[in-house]
């Protein structure tokens, strides 16, 4: 119990109740709209944000892991231009967006609320008073039925509320998230890139990995890294042009 | 907003009557103009559901006296009515929790149940009185009727009263420590 | 006595909601009758210090809104007026919605809310019901109780409640499809 409550404060100092909120966070501060180009500039920011969320309750992180594994899609797809999403990862990334969209006009709206609660507000009449004494019971009051009815009143309060019913079937750690995403761009790049990332062992370095994996390609693209690849399913080898090494440290 | 509106809306929250001093004192005006003002509500309301009842210097609101027959055979539906599993349930809780505040039967229950507590008052099964823990807290008991129709003579006679009694007031702890905690 | 007159001696003296369905068993006409004299009964109370709250199949009678500040200094109770990060964005979509299932309310915000359904149950804000489009599901609604703290006579009188539901009806009819769709 301890434990939940430590956790739940997480959350509000953090100031993110959920990953939609962080990600329209990142996304309005840079001033930018929903779209993939806004979503794929805001993944190295939501993917360190998240792991500065270690120690929340698994199934809060897991929500968060979830988007970031769509997001990790969405940067793949902007800086590898033929990387060949599938049906499904496709519409992952169309679903993200859409959800992304209502969550922001719900919490646009939830200012309305936030405005006009108890601001104005209207009473209905206060308890009559009781002038006529009476005593009208009923027959279904026995002590067995009261007994019956009071030990299942407590039996159905929920009693984990902290199990994620709905994204159930997607939970994932961060790390198998990670492993996964790497798999697929693997094996879609033909490469690997342990020499890169050095051996991660811990979750904070395989997210350091990620993240520098995404910054790699970032630098690839820009034309700043020429990644060379020998064999197939070879290390890469990359070839550092003067001044990189500034460059690589600014981007991860 | 004009006065007689503004009289309007406080004798109809209040439901019972009020002075005209209390009403001045209320809406910062002299009881001049409370009279006045209630002699145009008085106008408004005609060809109304609601009148203006006047006793001395107290006044309230009431339904038209051509509905009594009406309001009068609803009042006895009301209070003949089958109790419903919910005002059972709610029943239940006041009994083994003898002294429960509203709240903490709404943690239970995961619903408010203002509107059943009143019920179960107006048909004398339980009464609300001041929580002498807490001034500003009402609490609700089991009346004597109830248990006596019950047969026991105390909450302490019913069927494992001190089994449920202890898991209520286990669950009501946890319950209003988490709520606390997610609603910040 | 016409229709409207009676529905307002009822509506005054029952202090709380009923359904259209009772009012129009307890006035024995139908329950279009009943509709079109609560629109008579709505336009005679322009001008009144009370109002009619209404709520799909329930009406009830209420203080004007404008005379909040004077009420709340009569109400002995305290009112909780907080509302958290989650309380917001769970009744902006509560509200916004006028009905939608957990799961719906679950993939806007991208969290499991079942706690925070629980708790705005329990304050009373929120209440749970069968879906008339879909008996073997529940959804949650507004209630009376989540209008009066917003001060407004039903959900259309919200703030850009027009606008949000002709615009976003069709996008949302097209995520409903897609939930049922990965439900199934």
């Amino acid at each position: 119990m301890d434990e939940v409550l430590e956790n739940s404060y997480t959350v509000k100092t953090t100031g993110f109740e959920g990953p939609f909120a962080l990600l329209l966070n990142l996304i309005e501060s840079r001033k930018l709209f929903i779209n993939e180009i806004s979503l794929s500039q805001v993944t190295e920011d939501y993917i360190k944000h998240v792991n500065s969320l270690g120690n929340l309750h698994p199934a809060e992180i897991s929500n968060f892991v979830v988007v970031a594994a769509t997001l990790i899609l969405i940067k793949s797809k902007s800086l590898l231009p033929n990387l060949n999403l599938t049906n499904e990862e496709e519409s992952e990334i169309v679903d993200l967006e859409e959800r992304l969209r209502l969550f922001e006009l719900y919490s646009k709206l939830a200012l309305h609320i936030k405005s006009n609660f108890g601001k104005n507000m209207i009473f209905a009449p206060l308890e009559r008073k009781n002038t006529t004494l009476v005593f009208l019971p009923d027959d279904q009051i026995t002590k067995e039925s009261m007994m019956t009815f009071a030990s299942e009143a407590v039996n159905k309060i929920p009693k984990k509320v902290f199990l994620p019913e709905v994204e159930v079937k997607k939970v994932i750690s961060i790390e198998e998230m990670i492993d996964k995403m790497t798999l697929r761009m693997q094996s879609a790049l033909q490469m690997n890139f342990k020499e890169f990332a050095g051996t991660a062992v811990t979750k904070e370095e395989r997210v350091v990995v990620i993240v520098g994996f995404l910054a790699m390609l970032e630098l690839v693209r820009q034309g700043i890294v020429n990644v060379v690849q020998n064999n197939n399913f070879e290390d890469l080898i990359i070839e550092r042009q003067e001044a990189v090494e500034e460059i690589i440290i600014e981007n991860i | 907003m004009n006065l007689e509106q503004k009289l309007e809306a406080i004798l109809f929250f209040k439901g019972e009557s009020i002075s005209i001093k209390k009403l001045a004192s209320i809406l910062e005006v002299s009881e001049e103009e409370i009279k006045e003002a209630l002699q145009n509500l008085k106008t408004n309301l005609e060809n109304r559901g609601i009148i203006l009842l006047e006793k001395e210097n107290e006044v309230m609101l009431g339904t038209h006296p051509e509905m009594a027959g009406l309001i009068e055979n609803l009042q006895k539906e009301e209070l003949n009515k089958e109790l419903s599993k919910s005002s059972l349930e709610t029943l239940s809780i006041v009994l083994y929790k003898n002294g429960v505040s509203r709240s903490e039967i709404d943690y239970i229950r995961g619903v408010n149940s203002s509107f059943i507590l009143r019920a179960l008052s107006v048909r004398g099964l339980i009464e609300k009185s001041v929580d002498p823990k807490d001034t500003r807290k009402n609490i609700y008991k089991p009346t004597f009727e109830l248990l006596s129709f019950m047969g026991v003579r105390n909450v302490e006679e019913l069927p494992d009263y001190a089994t449920v009694n202890t898991s209520i007031s286990s669950e009501i702890e946890k319950l209003e420590e988490e709520i606390n905690n997610e609603d910040q």
